[in-house]
């Protein structure tokens, strides 16, 4: 323990040193750095500190130091994180590569191919999108399309992908292929990294409801891609693949209740936009809802402690498998509450006539419903735990 | 028999449905919202819904309209609420007509309401000055100096007052009377009088509102409406038409996002199977059918009572709305995530059903607003 | 309509004349009649009424002279019923065989099963139970395990029903039995009438959560029953079933709003135990759930209206379909806001200290628990209604 | 660490399951209930518990308890709720005892807490006046006449009033001091002394509460607990505890009749088919069990926040009660429906769940109250 804390001590003062002022607040989309070949950062302060935490190797602070990383123990990159939660500081580097790829890989890469990437994930140097879901698979992601045949020296891919967030900016992608169509549909399926410079690849935004396009269509016509590019074994993508989703729930949950935008607390909406009366808000059914949501907040919140709490004392319970449904729904009930409290303020598009965080609300609130169907739907999330806890029988 | 359409008015239904999915389907909003369009509605498509009298059918025969009920232009809203058609019904004919209907003198009602129904004259009520529906806390004023009538105060979220010809500013009537609640009046403003500054606002539905303001406006003779002590009543009656009125549009929008999402489950397949057969979906779709029902009959029931002139209005109305603003919002919500990744994109229709449903949930009045309402007319 | 204007003016003189004052009020459980061979009347007054409405033929004014009833059209018979309920007249008798036996016979029956039975369930002789569900079969009416055995001129019946109301008191049961334990699931069964006082058969009363008692279940040992008490043909009972499964919904349906005990409203509740301030409920919670409740009471019974209007000019709608659903729900929803308005008043169990409109709240409250699982439970009516009227798929 | 039971705590939980499953299953309400036992629990299982240390684990160890914190206490309330076990528990030492050793002068801990520890005192709070939670809107008086304290008012729903060796009776003290609000005192009353009469009332949930009254009911020195300008501030100190410690027991009864619920939906046949796999009832399920572990940390931190002292102990209270109510009427009404018909006999415990979920909905406040203390709390 006492290791420990000298180390936070150290971190801390390291913090205050090389932590501009200017990344010690939450980051909006357009302060975000993701790296990448043509990436540019979007000020100076992200530069400056994306390069001194990159030159402290604590951009992947828990990855071994032979690939790049920081070399952590699992103590240290809590009490790192907690430090770096305390001055509110932004992330150095946005990165599919370092949250869902690098896992992957450490997990079941090869040698090569963890010399080959993760250094240079580690580094901002390449960026990466996810292909997982098709056109028409939904919830039924092992309903893979896209084919990938073996052409002896390497693949032949076509097909295409959708959601891929970022695909109009990634390098690389790494995806799920079917490479052997015969096969029981979880059977056939390989874990393939394909450049996205290669020809015949392309990636066409989709326009969201809230008007952004951050997700894009990713379509692959006969692209070569060479064989050292496959991830673990031939026709086992999908233990891959379910890995991933699993710590992709968990990523999910974990900022479920950190949106990157500016985003008012229905609170502090009440506050502005509603009328008091002897120190309450007038209106009794949308100072009921606000009461509500405030309650379901916390109850959240204390689960996230709790479940930190049996983490570190190796208690098992059912309560991490619940955050990823209750954190959406609750952003959602969120959203809905803010434009029930802004009224008709909170109903701009776009234009004269309302502020910034009026525009947000909404815009945020169009997005919302995106929550509760990426990353697995919450009705696949309520069959998971009628199964998996409940133990009910398959329907 | 009044929550049952009668021959007249089903076929009046059929009609509707026939004219707006052939001229003004959900593409004709998109084209308008993604041509950023100016006025925010067809010119020419509100021309052609005059020309089958739909600009008449509340308004009295005397002056030219059908005298065809609230009942037969609630089948035609409800229509519009399926194709999300933005027109001046709305604004023009519930809101501005009813008012002049109600309480303009003879000489108003025979130069305005035939002008209206003929297509000629667009109106649009300011009411609003806060972010929550307040028919009675408002500070716009009109007071007398020097012999001439002067209009001040601003206003927000006007419904179509970027393009009305003439806005109806509900203002505190200071001009000598008490300033009790009853010195409340309608004036009738030209969009293009001196003092009347207009901004346009972008909503969440493509549609548009306006924010208003007036500074020492002058108002001619002639151009005050329900002058006197029964302000605030004509004021509530106009605004019941409307809530019932957006009822029944809020009606169709229900439906027509319930029928295609029912649609869609039957068609698409996940995992093997038709998503339609899950039995927790099911549950959902039927408990939604359940609640379009009931509001079916509330919605009808409060329509008739506008029709029959029943004292029941005021609670008909706030029954309607606070389970219309219940029901769009539950019905497009489940119809988004019932849809999955398609469903949040700009591509699908379901989109502007769900912001729609939004900005409806607003007007005139949120939940909280009818509960309240509600409970007071039944005296508690 | 000028024919039916004076049968309703005659109808009202009549009644006015021969309804006794007694009669013209909400009939609790120990006011209602009946019938049967043991039978008593609760008072004279309903003795006189019954007896009156019997000779007029009015007991079932819908059923054709010939078998005891009162051969009115359906105009005519809705006329009598608004007037009657305009008087708040009891009904002279309640009987299953009137309610529910009785159109199935004038359906299903043979002409010599029409003469033998109608006639006594008019004259409230004698006086019929329901069995239907069995133990362990629940929603799933069609697994009946009830054998009838064919023994040339009898059937040799063994096995047992639940949830049979009022068996213990009742003459004679309906019901289905098992006539070819062979075939697939609803093709044998048979619809099959027993004398109660026949050999093997005895009833023991269920008690329920509400501490009352009106349901048993009804035991058959080696039973014998006369092939003449066959209804319709063997092996096809389930169409029997079925048709008076959608009659039983409808009966629910329309009884749904209509407690046969004296109940205080909620809002009468809610002036009697809620403090008010300003003309208004100073508990804006309990504020809210009874304008929550009001608003759907008045939903329903606009729906109520409008099925009506809709049967009378031959409209189709799915609004019947949904009323045994939503009715249900709402007298459950309506016994919870009462607990919650009374506070510790609706607490009481028996005995001192309360009140018997509060004591009856708790003992109702418990009671409506049944009502969303008895005649089909509110998971089979969204069931019928998914696949019915949305026409979703088969799950 | 005080959202993770320790290892001496999970002891505890395992050694009270084991006592209570075999002790007093929920057969042994059962058999009170049928019996119509005078007490409405069994004192021989009440001195077993004590044996256990029961009575002693939230007091000081100065007086003889164990000093196990609140947390401890709710591990075994919990397991009291699986069981619906009824007890002195609650009344006696959770109410009783913590009034004491937060308001008592010395002379009445040394006298009164050993005693509770030892099974050989039982308390009851008398609070309420009306049928609704309300510890300030109380008319009961203690004032001074000819030298002598007088106690007069009465009071209701005091639960194991009628079994109780002393009630605590919650009185304004209006002997001299100013009519504040502050002015409010617990008073000791021996069940037995003259001017006090008491009425049994028979509850949902076969427990036992009482109407008590008081008139000229002569208070000796040392009864009275809290005097001065700190009463109001102590009581809802205690009724904090309380509130914390009914939640751990709904909690436990929320777990075993959702426990039980499951177990049915896995056994149960119906169209061929566990009724478990039909994906309605599982996202039910599902659903219920995220508020589950949601009301499981709430209660936990709640728990803590009186074992730390914690000023968030009044907001922690009323979330925890707040949506206990809540989750218990959900999760007793699902037991039933999801039961059928069986559910409804009863045959069946989940019948005694259902009921006594009803009781602990109305003990130290019911939702509405819980919410809007927190509103008030949270400032708006």
């Amino acid at each position: 323990m006492e290791e420990l804390e000298a180390f936070r001590r150290e971190t801390r003062t390291w913090l205050e040193e090389n932590c501009p002022d200017s990344e010690r607040q939450p980051a909006l989309p357009d302060d975000q750095y993701w790296g990448g070949r043509d990436a540019a950062f979007p000020s100076e302060g992200a530069r400056v500190w994306f390069e001194r935490m990159r030159d402290k190797h604590w951009i992947a602070p828990e990855w071994p130091s032979a690939y790049g990383g920081g070399g952590l123990s699992p103590e240290q990159a809590h009490v790192l994180k907690q430090e770096l939660k305390r001055i509110r500081a932004r992330p150095p580097l946005c990165s599919l590569g370092l949250w869902m790829l690098g896992p992957a890989l450490l997990e079941f890469g090869s040698e090569e191919q963890k010399l080959e990437h993760l250094p240079s994930i580690v580094r901002g140097e390449i960026r990466w999108c996810q292909g997982y879901s098709e056109p028409g698979s939904g919830s039924d992601l092992a309903s893979v399309q896209t084919r990938a045949e073996d052409r002896g020296d390497h693949f032949l891919v076509n097909g295409s992908k959708i959601w891929t967030t970022g695909a109009d900016k990634a390098d690389c992608i790494f995806c799920l292929v079917r490479t052997d169509p015969g096969a029981k549909k979880q059977e056939g399926i390989s874990f393939l990294l394909i450049d996205m410079a290669s020809d015949g690849v392309s990636a066409t935004p989709i326009e969201l409801i809230s008007g952004e396009s951050e997700f894009c269509q990713t379509f692959f016509d006969d692209v070569l891609v060479p064989k050292s590019n496959l991830v673990g074994e031939i026709n086992k993508g999908w233990s891959i693949a379910k890995a991933l989703l699993v710590h992709e729930r968990k990523l999910i949950a974990e900022m479920g209740t950190e949106s990157p935008r500016k985003q008012i607390t229905p609170t502090a909406a009440a506050r502005e936009y509603l009328p008091f009366s002897d120190g309450r808000i007038a209106d009794a059914h949308l100072r009921a809802a606000l009461v509500d949501y405030e309650m379901l907040l916390q109850a959240i919140a204390l689960t996230h402690m709790r479940c930190y709490e049996e983490k570190s004392t190796g208690t098992q319970s059912a309560a991490p498998l619940i955050m990823k449904y209750v954190g959406t729904e609750l952003e959602k009930a969120k959203s809905e509450l803010l434009l029930a409290i802004m009224g008709s303020k909170g109903l701009g598009w776009e234009g004269e006539g309302f502020s910034q965080i009026e525009l947000d609300t909404l815009r945020i609130w169009a997005f919302s419903k995106t929550l509760t169907i990426a990353g697995g739907t919450s009705e696949i999330q309520l069959n998971v735990l009628a199964k998996r806890v409940l133990g009910l029988p398959q329907s | 028999m009044a929550l049952v359409l009668n021959e007249e008015q089903r076929l009046l239904r059929d009609t509707a449905r026939e004219f707006l999915t052939k001229n003004a389907p959900v593409a004709e909003l998109r084209r308008l919202r993604d041509n950023c369009d100016e006025i925010g509605y067809s010119p020419s498509l509100w021309q052609e819904m005059v020309a089958l009298g739909w600009a008449g059918i509340p308004v009295q025969e005397a002056f030219g309209g059908l005298d065809f009920g609230y009942l037969g232009l609630g089948v035609v809203l409800e229509e519009t609420g399926r194709t999300l058609t933005p027109s001046p019904l709305f604004a023009t004919l519930v809101l501005g007509a009813s008012a002049i209907q109600l309480g303009g003198n003879e000489s108003q009602k025979e130069r305005l309401l035939p002008a209206i129904v003929a297509g000629e004259l667009t109106l649009a009520l300011a009411l609003e000055e806060h972010n929550h529906h307040n028919p009675t806390g408002f500070s716009t004023s009109l007071r007398k100096e020097n012999g001439q009538y002067l209009l001040n105060g601003s206003k927000c979220f006007v419904l179509d007052g970027h393009s009305a010809d003439q806005c109806l500013v509900v203002a505190r009537n200071d001009s000598g009377c008490t300033q009790s609640a009853d010195a409340v009046c309608l004036v009738l403003v030209p969009r293009e009088t001196d003092g009347v500054q207009c901004d346009r606002t972008l909503m969440a539905d493509s549609r548009n509102a306006a924010n208003l303001t007036f500074q020492n406006v002058v108002i001619e003779d002639g151009w005050i409406i329900g002058e006197g002590s029964e302000g605030q009543t004509l004021l509530e009656a106009v605004l019941d038409r409307g809530r019932v009125a957006l009822c029944a549009e809020m009606l169709g929008l229900a439906r027509e996002a319930f029928e295609r999402t029912v649609d869609y489950l039957k068609e698409r397949t996940q995992f093997g199977v038709k998503i339609g057969s899950f039995q927790a979906l099911q549950h959902r779709a039927a408990i939604m059918l359940t609640e379009l029902e009931l509001c079916q009959s509330v919605v009808l029931q409060a329509l008739t009572a506008v029709d029959e002139d029943s004292d029941q209005l005021p609670a008909m109305a706030s029954l309607a709305k606070a389970k219309m603003n219940e029901l769009v919002q539950t019905v497009t919500n489940e119809a988004v995530q019932m849809h999955g990744g398609i469903g949040v994109t700009d591509e699908l229709d379901i989109g502007l059903f769900l912001k729609r449903a939004r900005v409806c949930m607003q007007v005139l009045g949120d939940s909280g607003y009818h509960k309240d309402r509600y409970a007071r007319l039944c005296g508690y």
